[in-house]
C-alpha cells in the first residue's frame, strides 16, 4: 500500500448482471449488464436524467438496485463491501471537500480514509501535477469551481485502486487540466487499470477495450 | 339492570360530562380515520383510473 | 396443509384478500363492542368508590393496552420488512402507526377526563401517564419520519430503523419514568385506588379490548390497500382495478 | 490506533475549531437556558437549588440537539458522506470516530461548565461533584443516541425540528437517571444506582447506536 | 402588498409547510421539550408552576435557532440569496418576509400552545393571560435578532465566533423581560412594565434588524 | 412588463471601467474595461481560477471591486441598484433553485421575484421548450444535476432583462441542451438584448459584435 507508483498489480474483473433501476415510478434503465476487465474502460452515455449518475451510484455500491448482481472478483458486492472498496475509487458530481479545510488538508485526509499512507509532499505532487499546486494552502471554499473539481480529481494521482468510476470528470474544467486528465486516465488503462465514466463532452481516452453503454430509453 | 331510567343513564351519577365526553371523543375517532381512509383509498382510486386512460 | 406465504406476501395478491377480510373483521369489531358497551352500561354496577366515572374504564384500559400493543406488532412488521426487504412487511408497519397514535391519545384524554373528577387536575406528571404521553412522541415521531421521506422504499428503511430503535428504548423508558416517579415524591393519589376488579367489569374490559382489536386489524388492512394503491400507481394490475374494487 | 478512524477524529475537530462560533453557539445557549430560571424563580437558595439538576440536564440535553443537525449534514451535502462510507473500514467504526469528535466539541464543554453553574444554583459541593460526574457518563449516550437521528433525518423535507422529535423522546432515560444522580446526592442519598445505569445506557448505546447509524446513514445517501 | 415580498413570503411558508406533518413536528416540539423539565425536576405543581414562564421562553428561543439559522443557509448553498439579493426590490425589505415567514413558522405556533403547556404547569388563569400576551410582543423580537446573527454567520470562518457572542447577549433582554412579565403577574403585581419593554425590543429589532441583516447577506455572497 | 414576448425595447449600454479584482493576496484582474451595448456579446475567457466568475459577480453588483467603477444607462451602479437590477438576469454556478420546491414552483417564484407576472401555462412552457416538461411537478431534489441546471436556465425564457450575464450555462447539459440554448441565444442576439457568457466548451452564437476577454495573466 505504501508506494504510490502507477502500476496497478491487482488483476480483478467487474462484472454486472441485469440491473434495474426505478426512481419514483420511473424506470431508469432495466437489465443493465457488462463486463469489465484490466485496461479497458467503459463510457456511460445519454441524455440528461437518462439515469448515468443512478447507474454509478449503484456501480460503487452506494444505491441498491431494483434487481440485478455486482460481482467483483468472481465474489458478489454486498453493501458495505470494505474488500471492493478498498479496490475502487468512485468521484461523482459532489467533489467531497470540505469547505473550511485547505485543498491540501482535503487530499491528505481523503488518502488517509481510504487507507493511504501519505505525506504532506505527496499531497503537494497530487495538486501540482493538476495545476492546483498554488492554492494548496487555500480554503476550499475561496477556489473557483474549476480548481475545487481539480482538488477532488487529484485524488487520481494519490490513488492505487485499479477501478475507477468518475461522473463527468470534466465538466468546469478548462482545456489544459482536460488535457492532464487524460493524459492520466491513459496512463491509468496502460497500467492495466479499469475506468467507468460518463461526460457530455468529447474526449478521447486510449484503452485496450472500449466499451459505450447508452441509457436512452 | 340498574338505571332508574333513561335520564338517570344519561347523568351517569353527575359525571355525565366526562363519561360521555370520553366515549363521545373515542367514537369520534374512529369514525373520523374510517372515513378519512375510504376517502384517501378512493383517491388513490381514481388518481391510478386517471393514469390508466393516458 | 402447506401454504405458500410468497404469494400472498406480494402486494398483487395481497391487495384483494385483504379486500375480503375487512368486513369480516369489521363486524367483528362491532359485535364486539356492542357485548362490552352492554356489559359495561347495563350490568356492570356502579363502583362504591368513583360512582358512574369509573365506566370510562372500559374505553381508557384497553386503548391503553392497544396503544403499547400496536408498537410493537408495528416494530415487528418493520424487522420483517428490514430483514427480508419485503416491501408489504414495511407497507404493515407503516398502514399501523396511525391506529396506534390514534389509541394513544384516546388513552390519554379519557384519561384526563378520568382524573379530573377523581383527582381534581386533568393532567399530573405520574409515571404512568408521563410514559404514555412519551409512547405518543414516539408514534408521532415515526409518522413524521415516514411523511418527510419522498423516496417510498427509503422512507420504509428508515421508518423501520427507527421502530426498531424505539422499541429497544420503549422499556427502558418505561422502568426509568416509573423509578422517576417513585424517588421523587409521588402524586398524592395513586391509579392503584380502583378497587380490585369485578369479574363483570373484567369481562367488558376484555370484550372491548377485543372490539379494539377488530377495529385495528380492519383499519390497518384498509390502509394497507391505499398504500399499495399510491405505490404501485404505474403497475399494471392497479391500472386493471375499477371503482367495484374498492 | 487506525488510520482512518484517526483521520475522521482530527477532520471533525480540526472543522470544529475553524468554525469555534458553532461551539461558542452550543455554550451560550447551555447558558442562557440555565441562568435563564433563577431569573424568573427569584434568588431563594432553596428552590434554584432543588430544580438545578433537572434544569442543567435539560439545558445540557437542548444544547446538545442544537449541534446535532449539523453533525452529517453538511457532510452529506458536500459528498464527504459518500467517500466515507466507500472508504475501506467499517462504516460504523469510522461513526464513533465523529461522534466522539461531536462529544469532545459539545458534551465536554458542557461538563466542564456545569459545576460553574451549579455554584449559581446553589448546590452543595458533593452533588457538584456528582453532577459532574453524572454527566460526564450520560453526555457520551446524548451523542451516541443523537447520531441516529441525525443521521435518519438527513436530506428529508421540512424543518430541523424533526430530529428534536425523533431524538428527545430517546434521551429521557437519560435525562431521569442523570438529574435523579444529582437529586439524591442532593437529598443525602446514594448517587451509586443512578450513575450505574446512566454508565449502562451509555455502554448499550455505545454498542447499538454506531450500527444504527451507520445504516441510517447508508439508506441516507441512496 | 408588494408582489415579490408576498412571493419571498409564500416560497417560505411553502417550503415549511410543504406537508401538514411539519406544522405537528412544529407543535409537537414544544410538547416535548416542555415535558422534559417536569421529567429532569419532578412533579410538584408548585415547583413547576414556578419554572413554567422560563420553559416556554426556553422552548421558544430553541425553536428558533434550530430552524433560523437553517433558513439562510440552504438559500446561501443552493444560490437564491444571490437571487434575492440581485432582484429589483430593496433587500431589507425582501428580508422582512423571510423573517415573518420564520416566525409564523416557529413563533407563532410557541404563542398558541403556551396556555396548553401552561396548563399542564398549573398556572393560574391571568398569568396564562399575560404568558400569551408576553410571547406574542416578544418571539417577533427573537426572530428578528436571529436573523442578523443567522446572515452573519454565513460562509464566515473565524469572526463567527465574535458574531455569536455578539448576538445572543441580544437575546437575553427579551428573555428576561419576557419571563419576568410572568412571574410579575404570578406574584400578584402588573405585568405592565415588562410588557411594555418587551413592545420596546421588538420595535427596535424591527427597525434596525432588517437592514443590518441585508447589510450581513451583502457581505456574505462576496 | 406584462408581455413576454422575446423584443427587448430597453436601449442602454454597459459601461466598465478600471475594474481591479485582488482575492486574498492575488490579483485576479487588473483594469479590466469595455462597452457593451445593444445586440453584443463578450465571451469571458480565461483558465480554471483566473477570475471569470469573480468578473461576472463584479458586473452584476454581488461582488465589490477593488477599484473601478460601472455605467449602466450612463448611470453609476451602486450596491443594490433596483433600477440595474430590473435590467439584469444574472445565473452563476449555483442554480438558485429550492431542492423541496418542484421545478415549476421554482421558476413561478423566480420570475415572481423579478417581478414578472406569470401564469403557471408559461412557466410550463418554458421548462418544455428546454426539454424538462416532464419533470415540471418534481421537486427539484430528485433531478439530475443536468436537469437541475436546465429548470435554472429556463428562466432565459421567461425574463425581458436586456442583460444577460450567464457563469458556465453549457456545464453539465447534453448536447440537445446546449443547442437549445444556443438558439434561445441567437434570439435574443438578434431582438437587441446583451449578453456575456463564461464557457469552457466551443460554442458558436451569432451576435452582431463578438468580444473576447481573456483573462489570463
Ligand atoms: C391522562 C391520564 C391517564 C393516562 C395517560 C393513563 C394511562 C394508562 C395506561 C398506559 C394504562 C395501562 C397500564 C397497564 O395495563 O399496565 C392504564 C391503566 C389503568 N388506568 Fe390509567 N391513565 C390515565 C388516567 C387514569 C385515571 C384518572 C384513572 C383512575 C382514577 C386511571 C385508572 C386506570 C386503571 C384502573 C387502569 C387499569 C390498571 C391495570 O390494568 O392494572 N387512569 N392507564
Ligand atoms: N423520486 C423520484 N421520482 C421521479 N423521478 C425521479 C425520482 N428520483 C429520481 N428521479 C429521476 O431519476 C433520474 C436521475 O437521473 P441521474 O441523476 O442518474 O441522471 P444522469 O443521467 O446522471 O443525468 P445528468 O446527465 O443530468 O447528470 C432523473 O431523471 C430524475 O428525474
Ligand atoms: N481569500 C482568497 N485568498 C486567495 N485567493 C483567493 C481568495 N478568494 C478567492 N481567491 C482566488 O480567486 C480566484 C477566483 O476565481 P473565479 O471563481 O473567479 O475563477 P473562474 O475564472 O471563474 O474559474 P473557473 O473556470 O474554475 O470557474 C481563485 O483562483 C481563487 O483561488
Ligand atoms: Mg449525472
Ligand atoms: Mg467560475
Amino acid at each position: 500500500m505504501q508506494h504510490l507508483s502507477g502500476i496497478a498489480l491487482i488483476y480483478k474483473k467487474l462484472l454486472a448482471q441485469g440491473l434495474t433501476c426505478i426512481r419514483g415510478d420511473r424506470v431508469l434503465f432495466r437489465n443493465v449488464g457488462f463486463t469489465l476487465e484490466n485496461g479497458s474502460l467503459i463510457y456511460v452515455l445519454g441524455e440528461n436524467g437518462s439515469g448515468k449518475s443512478s447507474l454509478l451510484r449503484i456501480l460503487s455500491g452506494l444505491l441498491i438496485p431494483e434487481s440485478g448482481e455486482l460481482f467483483w472478483d468472481g465474489k458478489l458486492i454486498k453493501p458495505g463491501d470494505e474488500n471492493y472498496h478498498s479496490d475502487l475509487l468512485y468521484i461523482g458530481h459532489l467533489n467531497g471537500l470540505k469547505d473550511d479545510l485547505t485543498a491540501a488538508e482535503n487530499l491528505l485526509m481523503s488518502a488517509r480514509l481510504s487507507g493511504y499512507k501519505v505525506t504532506a509532499q505527496t499531497v503537494l505532487n497530487a495538486l501540482r501535477e493538476i495545476g492546483v499546486g498554488r492554492c494548496s494552502n487555500l480554503p476550499v471554499r475561496v477556489l473557483s469551481q474549476g480548481q475545487k473539481r481539480r482538488v477532488a480529481l487529484a485524488r487520481l494521482w494519490l490513488t492505487e485502486s485499479p477501478l475507477w468510476i468518475l461522473d463527468e470528470p470534466f465538466a468546469a474544467l478548462d482545456a489544459t487540466s482536460v488535457d492532464v486528465l487524460v493524459t492520466r486516465l491513459n496512463q491509468h488503462m496502460v497500467n492495466g487499470g479499469m475506468a467507468i465514466i460518463t461526460t457530455h463532452q468529447d474526449v478521447v481516452i486510449n484503452a485496450q477495450f472500449t466499451q459505450n453503454l447508452r441509457l436512452d430509453s | 339492570m340498574h338505571w332508574a331510567s333513561w335520564a338517570a343513564f344519561f347523568n351517569m351519577g353527575g359525571y355525565a360530562f366526562y363519561v360521555w365526553f370520553s366515549f363521545g371523543i373515542t367514537a369520534f375517532c374512529m369514525l373520523w380515520e374510517v372515513l378519512a381512509l375510504r376517502k384517501r383509498s378512493a383517491q388513490a382510486l381514481r388518481l391510478t383510473q386517471l393514469l390508466a386512460q393516458e | 396443509m402447506h401454504i405458500n406465504w410468497f404469494k400472498y406476501s406480494s402486494p398483487q395478491t395481497f391487495y384483494p384478500l385483504a379486500g375480503k377480510m375487512i368486513p369480516w373483521f369489521a363486524w367483528l369489531a362491532v359485535v364486539f363492542a356492542i357485548a362490552g358497551l352492554y356489559i359495561g352500561f347495563a350490568i356492570a354496577p356502579t363502583d362504591f368508590q368513583q360512582g358512574e366515572a369509573y365506566r370510562i374504564i372500559f374505553l381508557h384500559v384497553p386503548a391503553a393496552w392497544m396503544s403499547m400493543v400496536i408498537y410493537i406488532v408495528m416494530a415487528g412488521w418493520a424487522a420483517l420488512g428490514l430483514v427480508l426487504n419485503a416491501r408489504l412487511s414495511a407497507m404493515m408497519a407503516q398502514a399501523l402507526a396511525p391506529t396506534g397514535a390514534i389509541f394513544t391519545f384516546i388513552a390519554l384524554v379519557t384519561g384526563s377526563l378520568w382524573g379530573k373528577p377523581m383527582w381534581g387536575t386533568w393532567w399530573v406528571w405520574d409515571a404512568r401517564l408521563t410514559s404514555e404521553l412519551i409512547l405518543l412522541f414516539l408514534y408521532l415521531g415515526f409518522i413524521a419520519l415516514q411523511s418527510s421521506i419522498d423516496d417510498a422504499r427509503r422512507a420504509d428503511r428508515a421508518g423501520a430503523l427507527l421502530a426498531l430503535v424505539g422499541v429497544v428504548n420503549v422499556p427502558i423508558i418505561y422502568f426509568s419514568v416509573k423509578w422517576w416517579n417513585t424517588l421523587h415524591q409521588g402524586s398524592t393519589i395513586s391509579m392503584g385506588a380502583a378497587p380490585k376488579m369485578v369479574t363483570t367489569m373484567l369481562t367488558g374490559m376484555l370484550l372491548m379490548a377485543l372490539a379494539f382489536w377488530m377495529y385495528t386489524i380492519a383499519v390497518a388492512l384498509m390502509r394497507v390497500r391505499c398504500i399499495i394503491l399510491e405505490r404501485e400507481r404505474s403497475a399494471e394490475w392497479v391500472k386493471q382495478l375499477s371503482g367495484a374494487d374498492l | 490506533m487506525n488510520n482512518a478512524w484517526i483521520t475522521v477524529l482530527r477532520r471533525d475537530l480540526l472543522l470544529a475549531l475553524r468554525r469555534r462560533s458553532d461551539v461558542a453557539t452550543t455554550l451560550f445557549f447551555f447558558l442562557i437556558v440555565s441562568s435563564l430560571f433563577p431569573l424568573g424563580i427569584g434568588p431563594e437558595p432553596a428552590v434554584l437549588s432543588s430544580i438545578a439538576p433537572g434544569v442543567l440536564w435539560v439545558a445540557a440535553l437542548l444544547a446538545g440537539m442544537l449541534s446535532l443537525t449539523r453533525l452529517f449534514a453538511t457532510d452529506y451535502v458536500d459528498g464527504s458522506l459518500e467517500q466515507m462510507i466507500l472508504s475501506p473500514q467499517p462504516l460504523a467504526f469510522l461513526v464513533t470516530a465523529k461522534i466522539l469528535a461531536h462529544w469532545i466539541v459539545c458534551g465536554l464543554p458542557v461538563v466542564l461548565l456545569a459545576p460553574v453553574i451549579g455554584l449559581q444554583y446553589a448546590l452543595p459541593n458533593d452533588a457538584l461533584l456528582v453532577l459532574v460526574l453524572a454527566l460526564l457518563l450520560g453526555t457520551p449516550a446524548l451523542s451516541l443516541i443523537g447520531a441516529i437521528g441525525a443521521a435518519l433525518t438527513l436530506g428529508v423535507r421540512g424543518s430541523g425540528l424533526l430530529i428534536a422529535l425523533l431524538v428527545l423522546p430517546l434521551y429521557i432515560p437519560v435525562l431521569i437517571f442523570g438529574a435523579g444522580a444529582v437529586a439524591a446526592s442532593q437529598h443525602g442519598m446514594s448517587a451509586q444506582a443512578h450513575l450505574s445505569l446512566l454508565a449502562a445506557c451509555s455502554l448499550l448505546s455505545i454498542v447499538l447506536a454506531p450500527m444504527a447509524t451507520a445504516a441510517a446513514l447508508r439508506i441516507s445517501v441512496e
